[in-house]
């Protein structure tokens, strides 16, 4: 929505539109589950019949990242897995989040040390919202989720810059550089 | 292009139509974790397939390598997410063999009743993703109503549903409250076995499953032999082969269950294997809970244990199959070379034989009969 | 004289994209609400009384969702696709009667104008499919043609059976040949071949090859984002209320329920009832596999629908009132 | 269906050693091939195959089973300058994937492997983690 | 019969959809855990602030991710000037609670602790000497039971 994010003045017709969207945006948050490792079965089990994130709307888990807004981390990021978190993030379309979920996924847990982990998601994606635990309780990513709605509802878009077409990570390891160069090259900014 | 490969399936060279390689990529609704499988398709046919794995692959043989024997029981827990107890028993097991520790009755009772738990909630998670693979939602929720109810006895008793770091060299952390073992053994009598048949009637019965499943990527005893599958796999091709009877631990020949096994070993049998696995543990978990015995649940180990200098390998009847931990230790505190033989790693390295040939939809029938967690593959 | 004529037709067709949208709503919070039930749980709650204002929330994020085109998609396509496969389903809301003689057109063959139209439709979902230069998508679209031609067929025959007891193609005249037994008591075999190819139709569980979640990733509508995948969505509810619509008129007896009075309440409740199974039918079934989805139509569908117009001939001439 | 540990032994100029928890039958390098084909034979089928890192020489461990109770470990020890041995691909068809983890964590090759290439790691990774030459970020800080 | 399974399966959905639903509904109601569920790491502590944790570092050496950081008082070896507990890198095995001799550690159930800055996850349980909020208050001064209570030099 170009029109709201480069408005400078935030007026009246620019305030409610931005308040619906903010209201839609906030109750429809659909998943991209890139289905890791133990915490993907706390993010399952979120999904059943007890916790049923559906309630809040956000109960579609989407196969494709095409059509999801919330990216969930749910385990370890491993240097062999790194660059297709950053592929599958480019492809969500823009207003998107990321969740990393247990201790995996916030500083690389219990494999720290190890020779094939990256240190937490957040070395290689924008991470929105951490939730501590390990595995992560159904009602702990419940409330990450509750805490990301309360925020996407409540910052206002008017005047944000649109972020960058393409993500790149800061650091960009020298093993999968080619990865996501190969990538980047056939996405131009559209 | 997939070269011409003996291991990966013929390759029609007559195919007219070009081919085009599909990547199942790590990122996959249905992929059961990080797995990723390059297929070769003309049309919906699969012509080669070829798996590559090592998305999950932490290092957890190195990094035990850094840490002491009682430290490693955090990371067992981690190698095959879905049954932790099974994992830590093995572990249990190797590390007590080395060091020669002694088990009390009441610890051996506990630790096969809390196996048999997490072999049910296993095969549950198993039967909801076949449910998931085939296309059909209702499976895994309705699979996760009895989990939840077994996971509150697990945080209860042990502290987390999930990661329980329970068992210790020499038995148990702590003893289990009745009060927890009698509303379990409540749950287990009645309301589970109401659960299971109703799964039974919303998919065993079920033609369309049916036609899904029968006869498909059949498989003989001496083809699963030849590529180390071992677990519900095997016993689906009619051999008898399960470490409990085999080699027999715990209290398995104290109580009456009989090992399933059936004979055509194709996708069907596989599913009807587990399925009556599942009843079978709950029954034994009954009776655990029945014949358990009073007394003290844990030996007095030193709190570092040093093992004596030298090598051990026990095989354990996991969920997936054979389970083995390949210890060897220099008489200091952290183990020296810490192996683990994973079931499920052997059993998906038969996939490109069993779908060769077979139709992308297809593909996910057998694909779920082979209930893998990446986490136990790649270690 | 024509520009009243124009202008009730506008109305008309005004009414006819409310009809829609409000039919897009619904369903997709009954859905939602509906299979939620069937998995013991209560589905959307928390937006709105009991999760009724889902759908607008559904739409207001879709809306403000960037519009990705994939780069070396067939631009034109990519945006026609999702158009072919809704204005079909949507013309053909044109023929169907709400009340007696209440249809935007009445025309003398309404019947074979639905169907017209819906042969349209795989076309839709083909370019849906091919136009994301998405090798899943690809082999989705690929089934979906396969599969809606395939199952139009039997669909048809059908349809001829109740021509054949109804004398007329006029669905009005159709409706009102029910007014007190319905088809669906005297062509039981028809209703059940029907349901079952209209399901197929639909793209829905245990059809739902096209867009098969676990296999396909998301099938033919992979590559789309925001908006243009509501589109999709909306393309597949309004097949959806073609399809229960045309059950509901055919074999259901439309707005004719025996003692009581005609009226369009029973059209629009036994619509929804009708809706509601074939939901029925995702929250329980798995999904086929293709080529026994193929065969199932041409081995057996196909030869039962012939002898069930077989049957319905012999039974029209011996009986008159049949 | 017991073997004759010794008998076995014997046939493929290896020793039977016994001072562990189990028996384990060491051979040579030459006849590593020829000593699972003759267990093949007899009906034995094989669990698993992994490598322990002794400092200079590499143990090449295979655990086979006799009969479904009976275990039988074979070994045979590598020299660290060229770690080289037959693959047991083509009698158990399984070891396929084994031997590729055995390469990519040990450096260990074997010869007439269809497809050696590294499974666990990603490709552009070089040395082998499982060896203790291999150091941890945590142990380069430290040492 | 041909149809006979897929009757089945309807008529048990069918059951179902009409049933109750086995919802927690979580944000409005909140079950209570089971007190030996290990969820947040926290410090037994007596109501006048002083914390029972006598800094023998027998949890900062047993643990496998050297989530806890303790620094002792200079004069006084037994007293800990602070308790920094990372609890982004703890995979709450439970190896400090059972380890610690004075059965000082102890966890509570609270696991609405989801935040946007990785800082925050980083807590105190000894801040200067005085035992933070994040510790459990509790009447009693020396140890529940006679524990083992040899000193720290034998880790687990």
């Amino acid at each position: 929505m170009g029109l709201i994010e480069n408005a400078e003045r935030p007026n009246f017709i620019l305030t409610t539109i931005d308040t619906l969207l903010r209201w839609g945006r906030s109750h429809s948050l659909w998943w991209c589950n890139a289905g890791s490792a133990c915490c993907s079965l706390e993010f399952a089990a979120m999904g059943g019949a007890r916790y049923d994130m559906d309630r809040i709307g956000s109960g579609l888990v989407r196969a494709s990242p095409r059509q999801s807004d919330v990216l969930l981390i749910p385990g370890p990021i491993t240097k062999k897995m790194a660059p297709i978190f950053v592929r599958v993030y480019n492809q969500m379309p823009d207003p998107k989040w990321v969740i990393a979920m247990g201790s995996c996924a916030i500083s690389g847990g219990a494999f720290r040390e190890s020779y094939s982990m990256t240190r937490g998601a957040d070395t290689v994606l924008p991470v929105d919202v951490y939730v501590p635990g390990c595995p992560v309780r159904p009602e702990a990513l419940f409330y990450g989720l509750l805490k990301l709605r309360a925020r996407v509802r409540g910052t206002s878009n008017i005047g944000l810059a649109h972020r960058e077409p393409i993500y790149v990570p800061p650091d960009l390891p020298p093993e999968w550089e080619a990865e996501v160069r190969e990538f980047l090259g056939e996405h131009e900014a559209c | 292009m997939i070269e011409d490969h003996p291991r990966v399936g013929r390759l029609q060279k007559d195919a007219v139509t070009e081919s085009i390689v599909l990547n199942m990529g790590p990122q996959h609704p249905s992929m059961h974790g990080v797995f990723h499988m390059q297929l070769e398709l003309s049309g919906e046919t699969i012509l080669a397939a070829r798996p590559v794995i090592g998305y999950l692959h932490r290092g957890i043989e190195k990094l035990a390598e850094h840490r002491t024997y009682a430290q490693c029981m955090v990371l067992v827990d981690r190698l095959d997410y879905i049954s932790q107890y099974c994992n830590e028993w093995a572990y249990c097991r190797a590390i007590e063999r080395l060091a020669r520790i002694e088990v009390p009755e009441r610890a051996e009772w506990l630790r096969t009743m809390y196996a048999e738990l997490v072999r049910v909630t296993s095969h549950l998670m198993w039967f909801g993703s076949v449910g998931l693979d085939l296309g059909g939602w209702t499976p895994v929720i309705y699979a996760f109503i009895p989990r939840e109810r077994i996971f509150d006895f697990f945080e209860a008793t042990t502290g987390s549903r999930l990661m329980p770091n329970y068992l210790r060299f020499g038995g148990v952390k702590e003893d289990v409250d009745p009060a927890e073992m009698e509303a379990l053994h409540a749950y287990l009598a009645k309301d589970l076995i109401d659960a299971l048949d109703e799964f039974d009637g919303l998919v065993t019965g079920n033609e369309i499953f049916l036609s899904r499943q029968r006869g498909l990527a059949p498989m003989t005893v001496d083809q699963a032999h030849a590529w180390g599958v071992t677990g519900p796999m095997l016993r689906a091709c009619g051999s008898t082969r399960d470490l409990r009877i085999d080699t027999p631990y715990g209290v398995y020949d104290r109580l009456d269950w009989e090992s399933c096994t059936d004979t055509r070993g194709d996708a069907l049998a596989r599913y009807s294997v587990r399925m009556r696995e599942m009843r079978e543990s709950a029954k034994m978990a009954l009776q655990c809970i029945e014949r358990m015995p009073a007394g003290e649940v844990r030996t007095k180990v030193a709190r570092v244990l040093r093992p004596p200098e030298g090598e051990v390998y026990v095989r354990h009847e996991s969920t997936r199959g054979e389970l083995g931990f390949h210890i060897v230790s220099d008489g200091s505190p952290k183990p020296y070379r810490f192996r683990v033989r994973s079931p499920a790693f052997m059993n998906v390295s038969s996939l490109p034989h069993l779908c060769a040939g077979a139709k992308i939809s297809e593909f996910f029938a057998i694909f779920g009969g082979i209930d893998n967690v990446m986490a136990e593959i790649d270690r | 004289m024509n520009a009243r004529i124009f202008l009730t037709q506008l109305l008309g067709a005004l009414g006819l994209i409310v009809i829609l949208g409000f039919n897009v709503i619904i369903m997709d919070w009954w859905e939602r609400k509906l299979v939620g039930h069937i998995h013991r749980r209560p589905g959307p709650m928390h937006t709105g009384w009991h999760g009724i204002l889902q759908p607008f929330a559904d739409m207001l994020k879709m809306l403000s969702k960037e519009d990705i085109v994939p780069d070396r998609a067939d631009r034109l396509f990519f945006w026609l696709g999702p158009a072919v496969a809704v204005v079909p389903a949507f013309m053909a809301l044109a023929v169907l009667p709400l009340a007696p003689g209440f249809a935007l057109a009445d025309i003398g063959n309404g019947l074979f104008f639905v169907f017209a139209m819906q042969t349209i439709m795989p076309f839709g979902y083909t370019l849906i499919g091919w136009s994301g230069h998405n090798k899943w998508s690809l082999v989705g679209a690929l089934r979906s043609a396969a599969q809606l031609i395939s199952y139009e067929i039997p669909m048809l025959i059908v349809a001829l059976g109740i021509l054949l007891a109804a004398g007329s193609a006029r669905l009005t005249d159709i409706v009102n040949a029910q007014s007190t037994v319905w088809y669906a008591v005297k062509q039981p075999i028809g209703l059940l071949i029907f349901f079952i190819t209209a399901v197929a139709e639909m793209n829905r569980s245990p059809f739902d090859m096209p867009e098969a979640e676990s296999e396909l990733v998301a099938g033919i509508h992979t590559e789309y984002a925001g908006m243009k995948f509501g589109l999709v969505m909306m393309a597949e509810y309004t097949a959806m209320l073609v399809g229960s619509w045309m059950i509901v008129l055919l074999f259901l007896g439309g707005w004719h329920l025996w003692p009581l009075p005609p009226s369009p309440v029973w059209l629009v409740l036994k619509l929804y009832l009708v809706q509601s199974g074939i939901i029925w039918l995702r929250g329980t079934y798995l999904r086929l596999r293709v080529d026994t989805m193929m065969e199932m139509s041409w081995k057996y569908l196909i030869p039962a629908s012939l002898a069930n117009l077989m049957l319905v001939g012999v039974l029209a001439t011996t009986f008159k009132g049949f | 269906m017991t073997v004759d540990l010794e008998a076995v032994a014997a046939a493929h100029s290896g020793r039977v050693d016994r001072e562990g928890l189990d028996p384990a039958i060491v051979v040579p390098r030459e006849t590593w091939r020829q000593l699972a084909q003759a267990l093949s034979e007899a009906g034995v089928w094989f669990s698993d195959l992994t490598c322990v890192d002794r400092g200079e020489t590499v143990e090449v461990v295979a655990q086979v089973c006799a009969s479904a109770s009976e275990q039988i470990t074979l070994k045979t020890v590598l020299p660290n300058r060229d770690l080289t041995v037959d693959s047991l691909w083509p009698v158990w068809p399984g070891m396929d994937w084994l031997e590729r983890e055995a390469y990519d964590m040990f450096g260990v090759s074997f010869v007439g492997h269809p497809d050696l290439t590294r499974i666990l790691m990603f490709d552009g990774f070089e040395g082998y983690p499982l060896r203790k030459s291999f150091l941890l970020e945590t142990e380069e800080k430290a040492s | 019969m041909f149809g006979q399974g897929l009757l089945k399966g309807l008529s048990v959905t069918g059951r179902r959809m009409l049933g109750k639903t086995e919802c927690d509904m979580y944000p409005y109601r909140k079950r209570v855990l089971p007190p030996k569920s290990r969820i947040f790491l926290s410090m037994r502590a007596t109501p006048d602030g002083k914390a029972l944790c006598n800094a023998c570092l027998t949890c900062q050496q047993g643990c496998p991710d050297n989530v806890i950081r303790i620094e002792q008082d200079p004069e006084d070896r037994k007293r800990a000037v602070s308790f920094r507990v990372n609890s982004g890198r703890c995979t709450f095995c439970g190896i400090c609670e059972e380890n610690c001799p004075r059965h000082a550690l102890t966890f509570t159930q609270d696991f609405e602790r989801a935040t946007f800055d990785k800082g925050t996850l980083t807590y105190a349980l000894i801040a200067d000497g005085t035992a933070t909020g994040a510790c459990v208050i509790v009447e009693r001064t020396e140890p529940e039971h006679p524990a083992s209570a040899e000193g720290g030099e034998d880790v687990g």
